[in-house]
Order: structure tokens, then sequence, then C-alpha cells
């Protein structure tokens, strides 16, 4: 069977061999990129790829992403006459599945830029394969401080994310509760993934260093359902403010029964983008009254979001966004390509030549881009998440939240 | 010398009494039977002996081991093996692996040995194989050796479990009734089979029997368990007219049937 | 008796039964340690306690599917857990149309029974296609086989229902008449938990009731005694066999929706763990046995909510309430360990493996 | 004999409604559509067009077979209707589609969909089409029964190697930029997705003819073939493998080397489980269990993080191993007593337990909670450190070769047949003298063993360990690939492997499906073929026991 394949394969090796004389002729075009350049014919599309989770456990969160990736897509049409062609792989939301994905696609040259990757477990490993390749990479949901932390072993060269590092996003939040809202006593929850334990980490640091005291830090499942008992425990050591920056799921039924645990029914609770919609909305009915949500600043968000991309996404997918990161997938997308108008050389017969270094200095130059997720621009290290976190104020079927801080 | 001491051994199932006050003594190199109506407690005791059940009272000696309520390896170790009313066999491993499954106390080979197949190992395995190869022609078997057990027809696969008994070099040997589903001439052969081994190989033989051709013919003492109680115990010809047996067989026939139901 | 046990211990014994006493030391150690520290009130415990037979009211309802389908063919009906997923899942839809229609709070018992209704037709359905495709082919298989068949069943029901409904999460609506709780003197019920309770002790009697009194009961435990003696009785076995299903499938459908009452949101994931927690509950209070499969869940969703807070915490673990699944699950092992036919036995005649 | 020519129809409707049922399933999980990307041969068809056509034409074809006798005409018949009953379910999707918005609930129903099924000419006339479609499909049904065996033979193989072929475009391309010359010549035969047509010519005459000529021949399936083999010839296979498993990453770049790296752990792991399962007949759920303990004692004992120790990854390997195996001993010991089916519950509850605990905040401090442990050292042969994936792959194969020689030798030990007696009749094996637990316990032990050491490579191979990787699904992965591969059988085990964890490794949009196709793969197996691709040998019969379970997925 397989020794079979094999002599298959050697055998088209042969016949193509009698093809040898016709190859593609070589372009007039000069390459003096650092990294190269990758060519596009008359008619080839643009080659993008993304490595995300897509199935198992975590799926919402890439298969969301990715979604908001193809809705910039079909919005796009074209970049300087290519179409856009999309492929990807699996990260599996682990350090194994990063390391397939980013193997896997660090093999194809012909891939200009790679969106991912959904969990930052995934990118540590997978990052360095992409960036050896000389791709830029884009992340929608990566949240770990270390990505993007210069001198990081865990940084490199060419990533870049449209989502919020834990640091500002924890930081924004510890000083909303102490400064705004005056508490004193805060408790803190996550799910034991990696986005959440560190930004309650970075929370709680924060907090504390402020004078703030952390009464207890609970852990739940995000698959579980009755939180009753982490709430309990919680409510016995008393804090004014409890900060959660977990996802829909856990957050809408912790929200919910938040208010049936004696002691907590007036404690202001706080999630972070992750809890950052309509679903949340839904899932946690009229409980969501007075939950504080921390989120980049909509400002720019608003309208277009619900006027354009909505529609567009739920005519697409079915479905309203299923998780929280599509609209910063939807952002990354819309930075490459404007990197690529930008740096790409053009042939007189259409033939693209896209100079990677180029391309991955004009992403980190990205200055006041005007997206979904607020005004972008990148730092050296490829922080490109709007650095102005706002806090909104949730109501009962309404979204998105009332804004209230700063 | 006495090989088997079985002494008020008592066997419980929640309320029912399968087995009570049994007392039974096997001489060495004896072939003894045990009667009596179905659900009277026949293979409850055999079960006992082998150690599959633990009886709340009495005890059980092999020679001079205490053997009550030892786990059924331990037993097998000491040297007691069986054969079952319904052949049990390896189903889906052949004639010479059942063989050799049943000689495993007396095998060292472990997991070191299974890997590495040091000269020991190689030379234990061997001589295992030639062993299984005569005890497969002993109980006639020869050439059957690479078949898959459950292809054997029923006379043979009853023989490849004496076999596998054997196999373990046992000391006292109970056949729950061997000869069931045999036709008059296969009976017959059975029976000389049986008389074979213990002179061939000395093995005491403890026989669980219907047939009373079969146990009239070979068995130099006979218990009569009815009920769980031995109401009898003699010699063939003894038995033969004892009114108790009789009653026990002709009489309370219809009783035997919710009895059945219970064990 | 005594002698006997001296005989037969073994290496194993020892070992497992110095493990089971170090984790009974470690949990009675832990609850002194918290009940002295005072930490939590004892209206709390009483909340946790409530919390608890609510949940435990879902696990019993799940249980009862697993109880009868083993109770009647020996077999672990792995994908009972996406029987239960399918309905509820499935119901939300119905849901969002009845509130479409405007009825969801103007006629809520009418909504409340449709959506049941259509829950427990869905899971019902699902369960009996699985049996007359899946299992019954496999009737006579050795006791692995089937096995293997639920589980690969059971990943193909829950891939199946993320590629029809999505993988986004499914809010299950509010319900005005069931919002709020009740006092009874100090202690707060809410009224979802109280219909989760309730719902999961009628559904039991209802069960057992079928089973014990009705015809089709009777000729449920005689299959379950023995396939070949209930079919020369004239029997149909396979018809038998399909009802167990469909009872199965039906009180699934229904643990469903109290489950959204309770946590009103559906996924395609949400049967997995749910029905492992409920499996527990079945071998807890001996599997094949109705009424024990509804004291087991509610033992279980006590130990669940009131166990972390009381065993883990006395013993200076943080955030105990993670590791409540492995306080299931550690009962599990140790129930099969020490007492295999769990606390009211089996009540059908067991096969040995 | 006389060809009776009287027919129910009701056998082909049936047929019609299981293979049209089956296409809209997959329809509207959203199979087609995602494999509507992919052309096997480039502009003519798609993988999607096949999924939704295949589940017709085969059941149509399996009716036919089953009624070989009818006279031609009756069978031309029956394949048309049965292909029409099958393309109008299709219809009916369609028309209902655009009428009310399945989309509300199902959320695949898409107007893309439509278009595919309707092959983008609209709901009218896409119906009809689709119809008509439904007659060829009959129709061809019928002629492929009614041609000579041998040319039936090639047409199938030729088809066959086109769709895999076309399937495996881009890896082949992928691959093939490390050839040089070669590369632009074999992309000649491909298109941007999927064969060029003259490709998918080439390779269908090719492999037609190929197999066309090879009819007749006297061919074995390699299961048979291998078993059959003289002990010299044998050898001689397993050493041409081998140079070829020695040389594959240089030929194949790092792309393939991952995939290979993880084929090969996963055949480490399923070498052990296949001695718990197929072996001793234990079923372990909760077999991920020993992987994590095997990765995170690497991890604990070599990664700076923590400062506990530094050694480095060789001085580890001992205790990871030393403690998989006691891990193995103690989970085995309570749980061993313990009923078939009950076994297989409580050790998933392990594996969870254990994921657990590492994911615990209690024992974060020594396990790195859910941030993992990072900096984990990686083997190194005096200078070199085997960091690359194509280095790792022969650490993976050197553990492969010892684990798979171990498993070998002791499927035919003493201890090998305790396991079987145990397997067959745990009562009678008892009365052998055989001590169930201890027999069991090493059993489990080795399992553990082995999916330790794939633990300790893989933490190598990744640096990091999370408990994220360690969950349910491993275990499932791992029972899948053993039973596919067929239950005790060792090389069953490969095959297994290859299958089910390359074929998504391979086929991205594949990976999206992996589980609902696992869950089909696992059901399908057990009722057509229990024993599994390759069975073992002694073993063959063995899950057909009381009563044979050949019947078809559904009736």
């Amino acid at each position: 069977m397989f020794k079979r394949s094999y002599a298959l394969l050697a055998l088209l090796v042969i016949a193509g061999m009698a093809l040898a004389a016709c190859g593609p002729a070589a372009s007039a075009f000069e390459c003096t990129d650092a990294l190269g350049c990758v060519t596009v014919g008359p008619g080839e599309p643009i080659h993008l790829a993304y490595a995300m989770v897509i199935s198992g456990a975590d799926e919402t969160l890439g298969v969301d992403s990715r979604n908001g990736v193809e809705v910039a897509i079909s919005q796009k049409g074209q970049v300087l006459g290519h179409d856009i062609q999309l492929t990807g792989e699996d990260e599996g939301c682990s350090a194994e599945g990063g390391q397939a994905a980013g193997t896997k696609l660090a093999a194809d040259p012909t891939i200009v830029a790679v969106f991912g990757t959904s969990c930052s477990s995934a990118a540590r490993v997978a990052v360095p394969l992409l960036s050896q390749a000389g791709f830029a990479i884009i992340s929608a949901s990566n949240t770990a401080p270390d990505l993007t932390e210069a001198g990081n072993e865990n940084n490199h060269p060419g990533y870049l994310r449209t989502a919020h590092n834990d640091e500002i996003q924890g930081a924004a939040a510890a000083q909303f509760a102490f400064e705004e809202l005056g508490v004193t006593q805060a408790a803190t929850i996550h799910d034991g993934s990696l986005y959440a334990e560190k930004l309650q980490e970075v929370f709680a640091t924060t907090f504390e260093e402020m004078g703030g005291t952390i009464t207890t830090t609970e852990a739940v499942d995000p698959n579980g359902t009755d939180f009753k008992g982490a709430l309990t425990s919680i409510a016995a050591t008393e804090p004014e403010f409890i900060y959660m920056p977990i996802f829909v799921n856990a957050g809408s039924l912790i929200t919910r029964q938040a208010k049936e645990v004696p002691g907590l029914e007036e404690v202001r609770l706080m999630g972070a983008d992750g809890m950052f919609s309509p679903d949340l909305v839904e899932g946690a009915g009229d409980a969501v009254e007075g939950l504080f949500l921390s989120s980049p600043d909509l400002a720019s968000f608003g309208p277009e979001y619900q006027s354009t991309f909505l529609p567009k996404y739920e005519e697409m997918f079915g479905t309203e966004p299923i998780s929280v990161f599509h609209a910063h997938g939807y952002d990354a997308a819309n930075m490459v390509f404007a990197a690529i108008e930008q740096v790409a050389v053009q042939d007189p017969d259409g033939t693209l030549h896209i100079p990677r270094q180029a391309l991955r200095d004009a992403l980190y130059a990205t200055k006041d881009f005007k997206g979904l997720t607020g005004n972008l621009t990148c730092t050296p290290t490829g922080d490109c998440a709007d650095p102005k976190i706002a806090v909104y104020e949730s109501h009962p079927g309404q979204f998105p939240p009332d804004r209230i801080w700063p | 010398m006495t090989l088997l001491v079985a002494k008020n051994v008592t066997k419980r199932f929640g309320g029912l009494v399968a087995l009570n006050k049994i007392d039974i003594e096997m001489k060495d190199n004896a072939i003894q039977s045990i009667i009596g109506p179905n659900g009277a407690g026949k293979t409850t005791f055999f079960n006992c002996v082998t150690g599959f059940y633990t009886p709340e009272e009495g005890d059980i000696l092999l020679g001079e081991h205490n053997i009550t309520g030892l786990s059924p390896d331990r037993v097998t170790q000491l040297g007691i093996s069986r054969t079952y009313q319904n052949i049990r066999l390896f189903k889906n491993m052949t004639s010479v692996e059942n063989i050799l499954v049943g000689m495993h106390p007396h095998l060292k080979a472990g997991l070191i040995g299974g890997i590495f197949r040091g000269p020991l190992t190689r030379k234990e395995e061997a001589e295992a194989l030639k062993e299984a190869r005569r005890i497969l022609n002993f109980v006639g078997l020869k050439g059957r050796g690479d078949m898959m057990a459950k292809n054997l027809p029923y006379g043979e696969q009853r023989r490849l479990e004496i076999g596998r008994a054997l196999a373990s070099k046992p000391k006292l040997l109970l056949l729950d009734e061997p000869t069931a589903g045999m036709n008059p001439s296969e009976t017959h052969e059975m029976m000389n089979f049986i008389r074979h081994l213990r002179d061939e190989l000395g093995v005491t033989i403890l026989l669980i029997e219907h047939q009373m051709r079969v146990v009239m013919g070979i068995s130099e003492l006979i218990s009569v368990l009815d009920f769980g109680e031995k109401i009898a115990e003699g010699t063939p010809v003894e038995i033969q007219n004892n009114p108790h047996v009789i009653e026990a067989y002709l009489g309370r026939g219809a009783a035997s049937g919710l009895v059945q139901a219970a064990a | 008796m005594l002698r006997n046990w001296t005989q037969r211990v073994t290496l194993t014994d020892i070992i497992v039964w110095a493990l089971g006493i170090l984790i009974l030391i470690g949990v009675i150690w832990g609850s002194i340690v918290t009940l002295n520290t005072g930490k939590y009130s004892t209206s709390t415990w009483i909340d946790l306690t409530i919390t608890g037979l609510a949940l435990g009211g879902v696990y019993a309802l799940i249980a009862l599917g697993y109880t009868l389908v083993y109770g009647i063919l020996r077999m672990i009906n792995f994908a009972h857990s996406e029987v239960f997923m399918s309905g509820p899942f499935t119901a939300t839809f119905a849901a969002q149309a009845l509130i479409a229609l405007g009825w969801w709070n103007t006629y809520p018992i009418l909504s409340l029974v449709i959506v049941m209704l259509v829950s427990a037709a869905v899971s019902a359905s699902i369960a009996i296609l699985l049996e007359r495709i899946a299992y019954r082919p496999l009737r006579h298989a050795p006791r692995l086989v089937p096995l293997i068949t639920a589980i690969g069943a059971s990943f193909f029901l829950q891939y199946t229902f993320r590629g029809l409904y999505g993988s986004g999460l499914k809010p299950f609506p509010d319900m005005e008449i069931f919002s709020g709780f009740w006092l009874i003197g100090t202690v707060r019920i809410f009224k979802t938990q109280a219909v989760a309770i309730l719902g999961a002790f009628i559904m039991m009697l209802v069960l057992y009731t079928i089973v014990q009194r009705t015809k089709i009961g009777k000729a449920m435990r005689s299959v379950s005694e023995d396939k070949e003696v209930a079919a020369l009785m004239g029997i149909n076995v396979d018809r038998v066999i399909t009802t167990t299903f469909a009872l199965g499938g039906i009180s699934a459908g229904i643990a469903g929706i109290l489950y959204l009452l309770l946590f009103p949101v559906a996924h395609f994931f949400m049967g997995f763990f749910p029905g492992l927690k409920a499996f527990t509950a079945a071998v807890l209070g001996g599997i094949g046995n109705v009424p024990g499969a509804f004291l087991g869940a509610m033992v279980l969703g006590l130990l669940e909510s009131v166990g972390p807070s009381l065993f883990l915490d006395g013993l200076g673990i943080p955030a105990p309430n993670q590791l409540k699944d492995a306080i299931a699950f550690t009962i599990l092992v140790f129930i099969l360990i020490f007492r295999p036919s769990g606390l009211l036995g089996e009540r059908l005649t067991q096969a040995k493996a | 004999m006389e060809t009776n020519t009287s027919f129910s129809w009701k056998e082909f409707v049936k047929a019609g409604l299981l293979g049209g049922a089956v296409a809209v399933l997959l329809s509207l999980v959203g199979m087609v559509a995602a494999f509507s990307g992919r052309y096997i041969v480039s502009g003519v068809f798609t993988m999607g067009q096949v999924l939704f056509i295949a589940p017709i034409l085969l059941s149509t074809y399996a009716a036919l077979r089953r009624n070989r006798q009818l006279t031609n005409s009756n069978l031309f018949m029956a394949g048309l209707l049965s292909g029409l009953v099958g393309s109008a379910i299709l219809a009916l999707l369609v028309l209902i589609g655009s009428m009310v918005n399945l989309r509300a609930m199902l959320i695949n129903a898409s107007p893309e969909l439509y278009g595919i099924l309707t092959f983008g000419r609209g709901t009218g006339l896409g119906i009809v089409i689709l119809l008509g479609l439904g007659l060829l499909i009959g129709a061809a049904a019928a002629g492929f029964l009614l041609l000579p065996d041998r040319i039936r033979h090639a047409l199938t193989q030729a088809i066959i190697w086109v769709l895999l072929i076309g399937l495996l475009r881009d890896l082949i391309v992928t691959v093939s930029f490390r050839w040089g010359p070669l590369s632009s010549i074999v992309r000649q035969l491909f298109a941007v997705s999927g064969l060029t047509i003259i490709g998918a010519l080439i390779l269908f005459l090719l492999v037609g003819g190929v197999s066309y000529w090879r009819w007749g021949r006297p061919k074995r399936d390699a299961a048979e073939s291998f078993n059959q083999q003289r002990p010299a010839a044998r050898w001689l296979t397993i050493g041409i493998t081998g140079l070829i498993l020695l040389f594959l990453p240089l030929i194949l770049g790092t792309f393939f080397s991952e995939i290979l790296d993880n084929v090969s752990m996963y055949i480490l792991m399923g070498l052990g489980l296949n001695i718990v399962v197929g072996f001793a007949g234990l079923l372990d759920l909760g077999y991920v269990a020993f992987f994590a303990i095997g990765a995170y004692t690497i991890g604990i004992l070599t990664s700076p993080e923590l400062g506990i120790a530094t050694m480095s990854w060789w001085e580890a390997l001992p205790f990871a191993l030393l403690a998989s195996f006691l891990a193995g001993f103690v989970l085995g010991l309570p749980v061993l007593k313990m009923r078939g089916d009950y076994l297989a519950i409580v050790t998933l509850g392990f594996g969870e337990i254990v994921r657990l605990l590492v994911l615990s905040d209690w024992l974060r401090p020594w396990l790195g909670g859910s941030q993992g442990i990072q900096r984990i050292a990686q083997p190194s042969i005096g200078p070199l450190v085997l960091n690359t994936q194509q280095e790792l792959y022969y650490l993976f194969l050197i553990g492969l070769g010892l684990v798979a020689f171990i498993a070998w030798r002791l499927k035919d030990s003493r201890l090998g047949r305790s396991w079987m007696a145990l397997r067959e009749d745990e009562d009678v094996a008892m009365a052998m003298g055989i001590n169930h637990v201890s027999t069991k316990l090493l059993a489990f032990a080795t399992g553990a063993l082995f999916s330790g050491l794939a633990g300790a490579i893989f933490a190598a191979k990744l640096t990091s360990v999370y408990p994220h990787s360690m969950n349910f699904l491993v275990s499932i992965n791992v029972l899948s690939l053993i039973i596919i591969g067929g239950m005790g059988s060792i090389p069953g085990v490969f095959i297994g492997a290859l299958v089910l964890i390359a074929a998504p490794d391979l086929l991205r949009e594949f990976a999206e499906f992996r589980y609902l196709v696992y869950g089909a793969l696992l059901v399908v197996m057990m009722l057509t073929r229990p024993e599994g691709l390759w069975p073992e040998k002694r073993r063959q019969l063995e899950l057909h026991e009381e009563e044979p379970a050949v019947v078809p997925a559904a009736d």
C-alpha cells in the first residue's frame, strides 16, 4: 500500500522530468529584501494562512477569529488585483498543536502572513518557527505579556497582535477598581486558561501595589456549571469586588450565581474582553445588570461593528459571533492588506512582489489604524491593540454596554 | 494416607444453605465421586475446594496445608486443578497454548525473562513446549496442537480441558461431569481414560457425575449430596441399596427443580 | 469470617485500604479544621446543601438512563451523555420560537411543557436510533465491543451536533415564574432549584413504578434476568430494550430542561461531564437500581458542592473548588473498591466479567 | 441454477434513503462546504462534491451487490431507483432550504451549501440536475457492477489514487519544494488546488494500467504476506523498512518530520495501550495520565523555571520512566479488581484527576499550574543537541524500535499467555494458577512505562508542557488507533496511527471534523470489522465470538 505510493511519487517525478523544459520564466524584478520576496504570478491569489484552534474544547476561540478574518477578506475582495487565498492549520490551543501548525505553515514559502495563534501556549512554540520562515504573524487573541516583552525569549521578530496585552488590561482593571470604585478588598477568579490566569495575576499585583488587598483567588472549570461552591468560599472572605477575566460560558453562569450567593448580592463583578460578547448578555439574563467589562475603547468600534460587520458575519456563518476575538481578527486582516498595498511591487503583467522584511516593518509602523477594536498603533515589539482601555457597565438585553470609564 | 480432608464445610448464599457441614475425606490415588440431584451443592463444593468460594465454616486441608479461603491461584499451585461442567477453554488460543497456560505454575519466566529471552528462558520454553506436546499426545490430541481450541470437536475439547488441568501436575484432579453430553461409546472411552489417568499418573480423582453407570463403574467411594447435606457415603454397592439415596433420586424429584432454580 | 479474611488478605488489599484510610483521615481532618475556623456560617452550609441537591436532581435524571440500560443490557451506554445533550440543545430553538410567538411568559407552563416535549422527543429518538443502529447488532459480542462502540457513538453525536447547530453557546431564556426564591424560615430556596429537585424525584417515582408495577416493567425485569428465557416466555426482547432506551432518553431530555433552568446555557459539549458524573452517581447508588441512582446522584451532588469547601479548604488547599471533579472521581474509585455494588446494591443479578 | 428476477423494490428505496441521509448529514455538518474549496481535479470537481455523491453511489452499489442474481435490466432499474431516491433527498433539502431559512437552526444550511449542491444553477434547474445526477449515479453503480472484474478493479484503483493524490496536493507540492529542479516539474501535475486535468489523466491511466496489468498475479494483503514470510524474508522486509524509515526525514523535510514525530509518538503510546487493552483486555480510558506523568517528570527535573532540579534530559529520563511505571502500579492496584466496564470509567476518572492536579493552583509551585512548565531541556548527544523535528525523529525511532521489540517479545512469552488467558476467561485463568492481580498490574505498568517514554520525548520536543495537552482526547486518539489497527496486533498499531494521526495532519479541512470521523470509524469498525485493519494473527476471529457481528452499519 504505502510502498506503492512512494513508487507512484517517483513516477510522478520522472513524468515531470519530461516537462522540465517548460519551467516558469524568471521575472525582471530584483528582490533586495533581507528576508526575500513572495512572488504572486498574474491571476494567482495572495496566500495568507491562519494557525488557530478549530477543533476540540477551545475551538470557538479560533473559529471566531478565523471568521473575523474571512469577513475582512470577503469585504476586501481583492488586493492590488489579486484574490486572497486563506488556508490554515489547527493549533489545538496547545503547545504541540502550535508546533505542528507552525512547522507545516513554515514549510510553505508562498505564504505571506499568518493570522494566529489563538492561544499563547501555542504561540510560544509556533511563533519562532513562523518567524524563522520570514512570515508576518498577527495574533488576534494572544494576550500573554511575554510574547511582546522586549528581550523575552518568547518574543520574536515579525510577531504582532491586535489582542490586548494582559499587562495593560489587567492594570487598567485594577486602576478602575481601586481609583474609580474605590474598593480595597477584591477577589479574583480564573478558569485555568493562560489568559485568565495571567490577567488576574496582573490585576492582583497592580491592585496590591496600589494598596488594595486580594482576599482570595479562586479557580473554576471553564466547562463547569455549578460555581456556587467557589463563590461561597469567596463570599466567606468578604470582598467588595470580584475580578473574573474568564470566558463567556462560565462567565455568564457565575454572573447569575453570584446574585444567588448570600454576601455577594451587592458585590460588583468585573470581566475582561474575554466576556465582551452579546452571548454574555443573553446567558446572564437580568443578572448582568451592573457587570463591569474591560475592553478596548469602542468609541470608534460601535456603529460600524453593529451596522456592517455583524450583519456580514451572520450572513456568512449563519450565527452571531461565537466568541470574542472576531473583531481582532478582522482588524489583523485589514492591517495586513494595508501593509501589503504599501510595500508590494507590481510588474506591468500584474505579477506581485511582496518583500517580507518590508512587510513586517510596515506592520510595525502601523499608526492610528481605524479598526473595529479601536485605533491601532503598534509598538516596536508588536503590541497593536488600542492602548486605551475602557470599562463598560452592562445592562440586561443591551449590547454593546455603556462606556463609563474613563 | 489421606490427601484431602473437608471438615464440616458450610457455605451459605444469603438465606440459602448451599453446603451444610459437609465432611469428605479422600485417600491418595483414589477415584471418588460426588452425586446428587441438580443443585444439591456438588459444584459449590468444588468451588469451595478450589478457592473460588470461601466457606463460612469448616476447614479444607490438602495434605498438611490448610487451603480454606486461599485464592484460586494459590490452591492450584498447591496441587489441585479442575475441569468444568460446561467446558471453559481459552477459546481463542491454540490447544498448545491452552496446555502451556495450564503449566503456568511450573514456569518461571517473568517480565524480564520474557523480554530478553535469555538461555534459561529459551530452555524453559522449549521444554515446556515438549511437555505440552507430550500431554497432548497423552490425552489423544496428537497433531491438534495448533488448532484454535474452539474449533475442536466436543469430545476433544473435554480431553483438552483435562489435559490443561493435568498440565499443572496436580495431586488432586476435580472433574465436573466429564461425560456430560457424551454418547455411550464416548462415555465408555472416558471412563477408561479416567482410570488410565489414575494408574499412569497417580493422580487422585474426584468426580461429579450424573450417569450412574459411570459412577458405579469407576468410583471406589461415593458421597451423596442432597439440599447441601451429605445424606450417604459408601461403596457403589452400599449406595445402590441405600433408601435415602433412592428417595432423594426418585421421591423428591419434583423438589429438585426448585432447588435448581435457587442455586 | 475473620480467619478467612486474614488468610485472604493480600498486599494489594493492604495498600488499597491504607490509601482509603489516608484519604478518609484527610477528609475528616479537613472538615474539622474548616468547621473550627468557622469560615462559613450555618446558612452558608444550608445554601450549599440545597445547591448540591439541585445539582443532584439533574444528575439523578441522567443517571436513571444509565441505570435502566445497564440493568437490562449490562452495558454502559457511554453515549448517554450525548443523548442528554441532544434534547436540550435542540429545545433552545423551540424556546426561541416560543419567545417569538410571545408565548414564553404569557403561557409559561404550556411553553415549558412544549420545550420539555421537544427535548424528550429528540433525546428519546436519538437513544432509540443509537440502540437500533449501533448496539443491537452487537448484543452478543464480547462486552468490550459495545463499550467501544458507545464511546465512538458518543464522539460522533457530540461533533455531529456541533456541526449541525454550531459550536457557539445557545442561551436558554429565563422564565419569570421561576425567577426568585422562596423563604422557608431563614432558608432561601430558589424556585429553579426546587423544580429540579422535585422534577427529579417525580421522574424517579414514575420510572420506579413503571419498572416495578407495569406489564412492560415486568418484561424489562425478566429480560434483565435472562434474555433467552424471556424470549421463550413470549416477550419481545427487542421491543423491551427499545422501550428501555426510549425511557432513558425521555428522562435525559427532561433532565436537560431542568439543567437549562438551573444553568441556562446550552452547547455541544454540555453532555460530557454531567454524563460522567451521572454515571458515577448511578454506580454510587448501585447501578441497575432506580432508587439507587436517585440517592447516589443526591449524595454526589451534595459532596460536589459541599465537599471542596468542607474537606479541602481546611487542608489549606488554595482554590479548592477547582478540584471538585477530582472529588467526584475519587469517590467513584473508592466506592467501586470498597462497595462495588453501590449504596443500595445492584438490584439486578449481575453477570461476571 | 435459475436466477430469480423478482426482487423487493423496498430494499433499493432503503439503500437510496440511507445514501441520501448520509449525504444530507455530511452537508449539514459542514463537511461538504468545507471540502468544496478543495479541488480533486482543478476546475472539474471538488472533494465537496465527492462527499455528497459518494454515499449515494456506495449504498446503491452495496444494495446491488447484495442482489447480483438479478437480470441486468432489473439491476439497472434498481440502480436508477436507488440513485433517484438518494438524490431526491438532497433535492428535498435544497427545496426546503430555498423556502424556509433553516439556518436559524442549522448553521451550515447556507446559500453556499445550496450553491454547491445545485452546482450553482439555482434552485429550479439545480434540483433537476441533482435528480439527473441521481439517475446517473444509479446507472453508474449498476454498470460498474456489470463490468468484468478485472476492469472494475483497475477502475476502482485508478479512482481511489486520483482522489488520494488530488487530496494530498498541498503536501506533495510543499514537500517537492525541497527537490530543487524537480519541484517545478512535479508542480506541473498540480494546479493551485488539486490535480491539473493532464495530471489527473496521467495518474488515472498510470494506476489503472498498472493494476489492470497486475490483475491475476497472486496478490495477498499485506498482513497475510508478512505473517506468511519465512523468518529470513521477514527480517529482510523489516530491514528495508528500517532503512526507509532512517532516511525518511532527510527526503521529506521538516514538514513531514513533524508529522512523522507525531505519528511515532502515538505509535509509542499505542503499543503501550495495546498491551493493556489488546493483550490483557483491560479497557483503559485514562491512558493520558501516564503520558502526563512522563512529560511532567522531565519538566520538573530539567526546567530551571521551577528551580527544583536542572538535570539533563538523559539524567531525567530514568526518573520519568520509573515514575510512570510506578504510577501504573499505584493507579492499577485499586482498579484492577473491577469489572471490565467499570475499569473503563474509573481509569477515565484517573486521567481527569491527574489533569486537574497538574492544572491546580494548589500544586502550582511544583507543577506550574495553568502556565505549564517551559524551558525544558532537550536531549543532547555529545555536542549535538537534538532540537529539530528531524533530529528528534531519530530519538522517536529508537524508542519505537525498543518498545516494539519489547511488545513483540512479551506477546509470545509466558506473561503474554497469562494476559491472553485473563482476557479470555479470568476465573479459569486464576484456576490455572495465574495471579490475576499481579499479572494485570504488569500489563498496566508496562503500558504506563511506554506512555511515560512517549511523554518524556514529547516534553523534549516542545521544551514545554501544559495541562491542556493532557486531556481526555489524547486517550481517545490512542484507543481509536489501536482499535482501527486491530486490537492485540502490533503492526495494527502502526497502521492505525498512520491512518488516524497522519490523515488529519495532512488534510487541514479534516482537522475540524476529526472527532466526528473518529467516532464514526469506531462504530463502523466494531460493527463490520471488529478485528481491525491488520488483525492479530491468533486473534482474528476473537471478537466475532458468540455470533458473527457482520452487519451493515445501518439497515
